[in-house]
Protein backbone atom coordinates (compact mmCIF):
# COMPACT_ATOMS: atom_id res chain seq x y z
CA UNK A 1 0.00 0.00 0.00
CA UNK A 2 2.77 2.20 0.41
CA UNK A 3 3.44 5.04 -2.30
CA UNK A 4 7.56 5.95 -2.64
CA UNK A 5 8.87 8.07 -5.86
CA UNK A 6 11.99 9.41 -6.57
CA UNK A 7 11.95 11.88 -9.54
CA UNK A 8 12.41 15.55 -11.05
CA UNK A 9 8.45 16.32 -11.19
CA UNK A 10 7.58 18.77 -8.25
CA UNK A 11 6.14 17.23 -5.08
CA UNK A 12 2.52 18.03 -4.65
CA UNK A 13 1.39 17.83 -1.08
CA UNK A 14 -2.07 17.79 -1.13
CA UNK A 15 -1.94 14.85 -3.50
CA UNK A 16 0.04 12.69 -1.32
CA UNK A 17 -1.66 13.74 1.48
CA UNK A 18 -4.56 12.34 0.59
CA UNK A 19 -2.84 9.22 0.34
CA UNK A 20 -2.45 8.71 3.41
CA UNK A 21 -6.47 9.13 4.49
CA UNK A 22 -8.25 6.27 5.59
CA UNK A 23 -11.29 5.21 7.57
CA UNK A 24 -8.79 3.06 9.62
CA UNK A 25 -6.12 5.60 10.50
CA UNK A 26 -6.47 8.30 12.81
CA UNK A 27 -3.74 10.34 12.88
CA UNK A 28 -0.97 11.75 10.20
CA UNK A 29 1.82 13.35 10.33
CA UNK A 30 4.06 14.28 7.68
CA UNK A 31 7.37 15.71 7.08
CA UNK A 32 8.54 18.40 4.33
CA UNK A 33 11.77 19.45 3.63
CA UNK A 34 12.20 22.31 1.89
CA UNK A 35 14.98 24.31 0.20
CA UNK A 36 15.92 27.20 2.89
CA UNK A 37 17.39 30.14 1.90
CA UNK A 38 19.74 30.99 5.00
CA UNK A 39 22.26 28.68 6.67
CA UNK A 40 24.04 30.42 9.27
CA UNK A 41 26.22 32.97 7.04
CA UNK A 42 25.49 30.45 3.80
CA UNK A 43 22.95 32.32 1.14
CA UNK A 44 21.26 29.04 -0.65
CA UNK A 45 20.31 30.35 -4.32
CA UNK A 46 19.33 26.70 -5.42
CA UNK A 47 20.34 22.93 -4.85
CA UNK A 48 20.52 20.12 -7.73
CA UNK A 49 19.28 17.05 -6.23
CA UNK A 50 20.17 13.56 -7.74
CA UNK A 51 20.23 9.71 -6.91
CA UNK A 52 21.15 6.28 -7.75
CA UNK A 53 17.84 4.58 -9.51
CA UNK A 54 16.85 2.38 -8.61
CA UNK A 55 18.84 1.90 -5.22
CA UNK A 56 17.22 5.04 -3.66
CA UNK A 57 14.11 3.38 -4.28
CA UNK A 58 14.67 -0.30 -2.88
CA UNK A 59 16.11 1.70 0.07
CA UNK A 60 13.18 3.51 0.30
CA UNK A 61 11.35 -0.21 0.18
CA UNK A 62 13.62 -1.21 2.78
CA UNK A 63 12.46 1.40 5.31
CA UNK A 64 8.67 1.18 4.54
CA UNK A 65 8.06 -2.20 4.34
CA UNK A 66 8.99 -3.17 8.38
CA UNK A 67 6.56 0.30 9.37
CA UNK A 68 3.70 -0.54 6.94
CA UNK A 69 4.01 -4.34 8.47
CA UNK A 70 2.75 -3.04 11.48
CA UNK A 71 -0.36 -1.74 9.60
CA UNK A 72 0.47 2.14 9.29
CA UNK A 73 0.41 3.73 5.44
CA UNK A 74 3.81 5.54 4.28
CA UNK A 75 3.91 7.69 1.62
CA UNK A 76 7.69 8.87 0.77
CA UNK A 77 8.17 11.41 -2.47
CA UNK A 78 11.72 12.74 -2.90
CA UNK A 79 12.70 15.25 -5.61
CA UNK A 80 15.38 15.23 -8.41
CA UNK A 81 16.86 18.28 -10.29
CA UNK A 82 16.93 21.55 -9.90
CA UNK A 83 15.08 23.19 -6.90
CA UNK A 84 14.76 26.54 -6.42
CA UNK A 85 13.74 28.29 -2.57
CA UNK A 86 11.23 27.20 -0.82
CA UNK A 87 10.50 24.02 -3.23
CA UNK A 88 9.76 20.66 -1.76
CA UNK A 89 12.64 18.37 -2.05
CA UNK A 90 11.48 15.43 0.50
CA UNK A 91 8.05 14.26 1.61
CA UNK A 92 7.54 11.62 4.50
CA UNK A 93 4.10 10.77 5.41
CA UNK A 94 2.94 8.56 7.84
CA UNK A 95 -0.86 7.36 8.73
CA UNK A 96 -1.27 5.01 11.64
CA UNK A 97 -4.06 3.95 14.11
CA UNK A 98 -2.55 6.34 17.07
CA UNK A 99 -0.47 9.66 16.84
CA UNK A 100 2.62 8.40 19.21
CA UNK A 101 3.54 5.99 16.29
CA UNK A 102 2.72 8.16 13.30
CA UNK A 103 5.02 10.62 14.80
CA UNK A 104 7.90 8.34 15.99
CA UNK A 105 7.80 6.79 12.29
CA UNK A 106 7.72 9.62 10.59
CA UNK A 107 10.74 10.81 12.17
CA UNK A 108 12.71 7.54 11.67
CA UNK A 109 12.03 7.90 7.89
CA UNK A 110 13.44 10.47 7.46
CA UNK A 111 16.16 10.54 9.81
CA UNK A 112 17.06 7.43 8.27
CA UNK A 113 16.38 8.74 4.11
CA UNK A 114 19.13 10.88 5.39
CA UNK A 115 21.70 8.35 6.00
CA UNK A 116 20.96 5.45 3.97
CA UNK A 117 19.15 6.21 0.72
CA UNK A 118 21.92 7.47 -2.30
CA UNK A 119 20.37 10.47 -3.06
CA UNK A 120 22.59 13.94 -2.85
CA UNK A 121 22.24 17.18 -3.26
CA UNK A 122 24.38 20.06 -4.69
CA UNK A 123 23.94 23.53 -3.33
CA UNK A 124 24.97 26.82 -5.22
CA UNK A 125 25.36 29.43 -2.81
CA UNK A 126 26.24 33.02 -3.12
CA UNK A 127 29.78 31.95 -2.64
CA UNK A 128 30.14 28.36 -3.38
CA UNK A 129 29.06 25.22 -4.73
CA UNK A 130 28.71 22.45 -1.81
CA UNK A 131 28.29 19.15 -2.00
CA UNK A 132 26.27 17.41 0.77
CA UNK A 133 24.81 19.42 4.03
CA UNK B 1 40.40 -9.10 -12.23
CA UNK B 2 38.59 -5.56 -13.79
CA UNK B 3 35.82 -4.45 -12.35
CA UNK B 4 33.54 -1.50 -13.44
CA UNK B 5 32.66 0.94 -10.25
CA UNK B 6 29.65 3.19 -11.29
CA UNK B 7 30.16 6.99 -9.66
CA UNK B 8 27.93 9.41 -8.15
CA UNK B 9 28.00 12.86 -7.39
CA UNK B 10 30.89 14.60 -6.57
CA UNK B 11 32.70 11.40 -7.46
CA UNK B 12 30.98 11.43 -10.59
CA UNK B 13 31.73 14.73 -10.99
CA UNK B 14 35.86 13.92 -10.83
CA UNK B 15 36.01 10.80 -12.72
CA UNK B 16 33.01 10.47 -14.77
CA UNK B 17 29.89 8.14 -14.78
CA UNK B 18 31.92 5.04 -13.83
CA UNK B 19 35.80 3.84 -13.66
CA UNK B 20 37.52 0.39 -14.51
CA UNK B 21 40.03 -1.02 -11.96
CA UNK B 22 42.04 -3.64 -11.39
CA UNK B 23 41.54 -5.29 -8.13
CA UNK B 24 42.26 -9.36 -6.63
CA UNK B 25 39.83 -11.88 -6.54
CA UNK B 26 37.15 -11.96 -4.36
CA UNK B 27 38.10 -8.20 -3.15
CA UNK B 28 37.11 -6.42 -0.07
CA UNK B 29 35.30 -2.91 -0.34
CA UNK B 30 38.12 -1.54 1.08
CA UNK B 31 40.83 -2.79 -1.67
CA UNK B 32 38.02 -1.61 -4.05
CA UNK B 33 38.01 2.02 -2.69
CA UNK B 34 41.74 1.89 -3.04
CA UNK B 35 42.14 1.16 -6.45
CA UNK B 36 39.75 3.67 -7.08
CA UNK B 37 41.52 6.59 -4.91
CA UNK B 38 44.50 5.84 -6.74
CA UNK B 39 42.94 6.59 -10.18
CA UNK B 40 43.43 10.31 -8.91
CA UNK B 41 45.34 12.30 -6.06
CA UNK B 42 42.05 14.86 -5.87
CA UNK B 43 39.15 12.04 -4.81
CA UNK B 44 41.09 9.93 -2.22
CA UNK B 45 39.59 11.96 0.50
CA UNK B 46 35.99 11.87 -1.06
CA UNK B 47 36.66 7.96 -1.55
CA UNK B 48 37.84 7.11 1.91
CA UNK B 49 34.57 8.24 2.82
CA UNK B 50 32.22 6.63 0.35
CA UNK B 51 30.49 3.82 0.91
CA UNK B 52 30.73 0.21 -1.40
CA UNK B 53 27.15 -0.80 -2.89
CA UNK B 54 26.91 -3.80 -4.99
CA UNK B 55 23.81 -4.79 -6.52
CA UNK B 56 22.38 -2.10 -5.42
CA UNK B 57 22.83 -2.89 -1.48
CA UNK B 58 25.28 -1.77 0.37
CA UNK B 59 28.30 -4.19 1.00
CA UNK B 60 29.99 -5.44 4.58
CA UNK B 61 33.41 -5.13 5.32
CA UNK B 62 34.43 -9.17 3.64
CA UNK B 63 35.54 -10.36 0.72
CA UNK B 64 33.37 -10.13 -2.30
CA UNK B 65 32.54 -12.43 -4.73
CA UNK B 66 32.00 -10.80 -7.54
CA UNK B 67 31.08 -11.84 -11.82
CA UNK B 68 31.34 -9.66 -14.47
CA UNK B 69 27.40 -9.12 -14.50
CA UNK B 70 27.59 -7.37 -10.88
CA UNK B 71 27.18 -3.88 -10.91
CA UNK B 72 29.55 -2.10 -8.02
CA UNK B 73 28.91 1.43 -7.10
CA UNK B 74 30.49 3.73 -4.99
CA UNK B 75 28.04 5.80 -2.89
CA UNK B 76 29.65 9.18 -1.52
CA UNK B 77 27.93 10.29 1.86
CA UNK B 78 24.46 10.57 0.86
CA UNK B 79 22.02 14.02 1.82
CA UNK B 80 19.05 14.01 0.54
CA UNK B 81 15.88 15.30 2.43
CA UNK C 1 2.68 35.54 12.91
CA UNK C 2 0.81 31.98 13.80
CA UNK C 3 -2.38 31.14 12.49
CA UNK C 4 -5.03 29.94 15.02
CA UNK C 5 -8.52 28.93 14.20
CA UNK C 6 -11.77 27.12 15.16
CA UNK C 7 -14.21 26.88 13.96
CA UNK C 8 -17.07 24.90 11.61
CA UNK C 9 -15.69 25.41 8.46
CA UNK C 10 -13.93 22.65 7.15
CA UNK C 11 -10.25 22.38 7.35
CA UNK C 12 -8.47 23.18 4.13
CA UNK C 13 -5.20 21.32 4.59
CA UNK C 14 -3.09 22.01 1.67
CA UNK C 15 -4.53 25.99 2.56
CA UNK C 16 -3.01 25.54 5.90
CA UNK C 17 0.42 23.92 4.67
CA UNK C 18 0.70 26.76 2.47
CA UNK C 19 1.22 29.23 5.11
CA UNK C 20 3.98 27.37 7.04
CA UNK C 21 5.82 27.56 3.75
CA UNK C 22 8.88 30.41 3.86
CA UNK C 23 12.61 31.04 2.21
CA UNK C 24 13.50 30.94 6.42
CA UNK C 25 12.00 27.64 7.36
CA UNK C 26 13.69 24.00 6.33
CA UNK C 27 11.39 21.57 7.94
CA UNK C 28 7.69 21.28 8.13
CA UNK C 29 6.27 19.10 10.50
CA UNK C 30 1.73 18.54 10.51
CA UNK C 31 -0.09 16.68 12.10
CA UNK C 32 -3.99 15.75 11.58
CA UNK C 33 -6.18 14.12 13.30
CA UNK C 34 -8.94 12.41 11.18
CA UNK C 35 -12.60 10.58 12.21
CA UNK C 36 -11.37 6.42 12.32
CA UNK C 37 -13.57 4.33 12.24
CA UNK C 38 -12.62 1.82 14.29
CA UNK C 39 -11.23 2.13 18.14
CA UNK C 40 -11.05 -1.91 19.03
CA UNK C 41 -14.08 -2.77 18.85
CA UNK C 42 -16.20 0.43 18.87
CA UNK C 43 -17.02 1.58 15.53
CA UNK C 44 -17.86 5.15 15.27
CA UNK C 45 -20.27 6.49 12.81
CA UNK C 46 -19.91 10.09 13.19
CA UNK C 47 -18.57 13.03 16.08
CA UNK C 48 -19.94 15.94 16.51
CA UNK C 49 -17.18 18.28 18.77
CA UNK C 50 -17.70 21.69 20.55
CA UNK C 51 -15.39 24.44 22.01
CA UNK C 52 -15.79 27.12 24.23
CA UNK C 53 -15.30 30.53 22.64
CA UNK C 54 -12.87 32.14 23.05
CA UNK C 55 -11.52 30.07 25.76
CA UNK C 56 -10.14 27.38 23.49
CA UNK C 57 -8.63 30.10 20.76
CA UNK C 58 -6.47 31.80 24.05
CA UNK C 59 -5.72 28.77 25.32
CA UNK C 60 -4.10 27.92 21.98
CA UNK C 61 -2.26 31.31 21.77
CA UNK C 62 -0.46 30.61 24.81
CA UNK C 63 0.96 26.95 23.23
CA UNK C 64 1.84 28.66 20.10
CA UNK C 65 3.01 32.05 21.11
CA UNK C 66 6.33 30.48 23.33
CA UNK C 67 7.13 27.98 20.28
CA UNK C 68 6.96 31.04 17.57
CA UNK C 69 9.59 33.24 20.36
CA UNK C 70 12.03 30.64 19.15
CA UNK C 71 11.61 31.42 15.74
CA UNK C 72 9.21 28.69 14.21
CA UNK C 73 5.99 29.45 12.93
CA UNK C 74 2.78 27.70 14.06
CA UNK C 75 -0.24 26.67 12.51
CA UNK C 76 -3.44 25.35 14.25
CA UNK C 77 -6.79 24.58 12.97
CA UNK C 78 -9.52 22.57 14.87
CA UNK C 79 -12.91 21.92 13.34
CA UNK C 80 -16.19 21.79 15.29
CA UNK C 81 -19.88 20.44 14.55
CA UNK C 82 -20.68 17.47 12.69
CA UNK C 83 -17.92 14.97 11.09
CA UNK C 84 -18.11 12.37 9.36
CA UNK C 85 -15.43 9.58 8.81
CA UNK C 86 -12.27 10.53 7.38
CA UNK C 87 -12.76 14.12 8.40
CA UNK C 88 -9.93 16.08 9.09
CA UNK C 89 -10.98 17.15 12.87
CA UNK C 90 -7.57 19.06 14.05
CA UNK C 91 -4.53 20.15 11.89
CA UNK C 92 -1.33 21.44 14.04
CA UNK C 93 2.04 22.40 11.75
CA UNK C 94 4.88 23.81 12.94
CA UNK C 95 7.91 25.31 10.47
CA UNK C 96 11.23 25.53 11.46
CA UNK C 97 14.80 25.86 10.53
CA UNK C 98 15.62 22.44 11.61
CA UNK C 99 13.52 19.68 11.63
CA UNK C 100 14.26 18.25 14.97
CA UNK C 101 12.31 21.06 16.43
CA UNK C 102 9.61 21.04 14.37
CA UNK C 103 8.80 17.65 14.86
CA UNK C 104 9.32 18.23 19.12
CA UNK C 105 6.95 21.22 18.87
CA UNK C 106 4.35 19.72 16.64
CA UNK C 107 4.08 16.86 19.07
CA UNK C 108 4.01 19.34 21.66
CA UNK C 109 1.53 21.09 20.83
CA UNK C 110 -1.01 18.64 19.61
CA UNK C 111 -0.25 16.55 23.03
CA UNK C 112 -1.25 19.83 25.20
CA UNK C 113 -4.26 20.28 23.19
CA UNK C 114 -5.51 17.39 23.82
CA UNK C 115 -5.15 18.12 27.65
CA UNK C 116 -5.69 21.75 27.84
CA UNK C 117 -7.56 23.78 24.85
CA UNK C 118 -11.57 23.41 25.84
CA UNK C 119 -12.95 21.43 22.91
CA UNK C 120 -14.76 18.29 23.48
CA UNK C 121 -15.85 15.32 21.14
CA UNK C 122 -19.25 13.74 21.31
CA UNK C 123 -19.54 10.68 19.23
CA UNK C 124 -21.99 8.37 18.09
CA UNK C 125 -20.72 5.30 17.49
CA UNK C 126 -23.15 2.27 16.45
CA UNK C 127 -23.52 1.10 19.68
CA UNK C 128 -23.77 4.31 21.80
CA UNK C 129 -22.94 8.18 22.51
CA UNK C 130 -19.93 8.59 24.30
CA UNK C 131 -18.14 12.05 25.37
CA UNK C 132 -14.41 12.36 25.10
CA UNK C 133 -11.86 9.61 24.33
CA UNK D 1 -23.16 35.34 47.04
CA UNK D 2 -24.97 33.91 43.98
CA UNK D 3 -22.63 33.10 40.86
CA UNK D 4 -23.55 31.97 37.32
CA UNK D 5 -21.52 28.70 36.13
CA UNK D 6 -21.18 28.28 32.23
CA UNK D 7 -21.57 24.83 31.60
CA UNK D 8 -19.98 22.64 28.62
CA UNK D 9 -20.41 19.36 26.73
CA UNK D 10 -21.50 16.65 29.29
CA UNK D 11 -22.85 18.74 31.74
CA UNK D 12 -24.13 21.45 29.54
CA UNK D 13 -26.27 18.57 28.27
CA UNK D 14 -27.57 17.54 31.69
CA UNK D 15 -27.86 21.04 32.72
CA UNK D 16 -28.19 23.95 30.34
CA UNK D 17 -25.72 26.56 29.20
CA UNK D 18 -25.62 27.39 32.87
CA UNK D 19 -26.56 27.10 36.33
CA UNK D 20 -26.66 29.74 38.95
CA UNK D 21 -25.26 28.60 42.71
CA UNK D 22 -25.08 30.16 46.06
CA UNK D 23 -21.07 29.85 47.49
CA UNK D 24 -19.24 31.59 49.96
CA UNK D 25 -17.43 34.66 49.46
CA UNK D 26 -14.20 34.32 48.23
CA UNK D 27 -14.98 30.51 47.28
CA UNK D 28 -12.36 27.80 46.46
CA UNK D 29 -12.72 25.87 42.48
CA UNK D 30 -13.93 23.00 45.32
CA UNK D 31 -16.44 24.67 46.84
CA UNK D 32 -17.81 26.10 43.54
CA UNK D 33 -17.59 22.40 41.84
CA UNK D 34 -19.40 21.36 45.19
CA UNK D 35 -22.62 23.80 44.84
CA UNK D 36 -23.01 22.69 41.13
CA UNK D 37 -22.76 19.34 41.62
CA UNK D 38 -25.19 19.49 44.61
CA UNK D 39 -28.18 20.55 41.79
CA UNK D 40 -28.71 16.60 40.74
CA UNK D 41 -26.78 13.26 41.93
CA UNK D 42 -26.55 12.99 38.49
CA UNK D 43 -24.04 15.30 37.88
CA UNK D 44 -21.66 15.07 40.28
CA UNK D 45 -19.15 12.36 38.72
CA UNK D 46 -18.75 14.54 35.77
CA UNK D 47 -18.39 17.80 38.17
CA UNK D 48 -15.67 15.93 40.24
CA UNK D 49 -13.62 15.65 36.68
CA UNK D 50 -14.22 19.20 35.65
CA UNK D 51 -11.96 21.95 36.18
CA UNK D 52 -12.63 25.56 36.76
CA UNK D 53 -11.82 28.44 34.78
CA UNK D 54 -12.06 32.21 35.79
CA UNK D 55 -12.07 34.84 32.81
CA UNK D 56 -10.86 32.38 30.47
CA UNK D 57 -8.16 30.96 32.39
CA UNK D 58 -7.81 27.98 34.41
CA UNK D 59 -8.06 28.56 37.82
CA UNK D 60 -5.41 27.57 40.82
CA UNK D 61 -6.88 25.87 44.05
CA UNK D 62 -7.09 28.57 46.15
CA UNK D 63 -9.71 31.45 47.19
CA UNK D 64 -11.05 33.37 44.50
CA UNK D 65 -12.01 36.75 44.56
CA UNK D 66 -15.19 37.23 42.37
CA UNK D 67 -17.14 39.79 40.96
CA UNK D 68 -20.18 39.95 39.04
CA UNK D 69 -18.72 40.64 36.59
CA UNK D 70 -16.40 37.82 36.73
CA UNK D 71 -16.75 34.67 34.17
CA UNK D 72 -17.57 31.44 35.89
CA UNK D 73 -17.06 27.88 33.84
CA UNK D 74 -16.67 24.45 34.67
CA UNK D 75 -14.43 22.22 31.66
CA UNK D 76 -14.83 18.75 31.31
CA UNK D 77 -12.03 17.22 30.60
CA UNK D 78 -11.13 18.00 27.16
CA UNK D 79 -11.32 15.65 23.72
CA UNK D 80 -10.35 17.55 21.61
CA UNK D 81 -7.74 16.89 18.24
Amino acid sequence: MHYLRISDAPIEVAALYEKLKDPKYGGIVTFVGTVRQWTGEIETKYIDYSAYHPMAEKQLEKLADPIEAQGARVVIAHRTGHLELTDEAVFVGVAAAHRKDAFRWCEYLIDTLKKDVPIWKKETDTDAVRWGD
Amino acid sequence: MEIQVKLFAMLQEQLGDSVAVEVPAQPTADQIKGAVGQLAPNVRQMVSTARLAVNQEFAGNGQLKLSAADEVALIPPVSGG
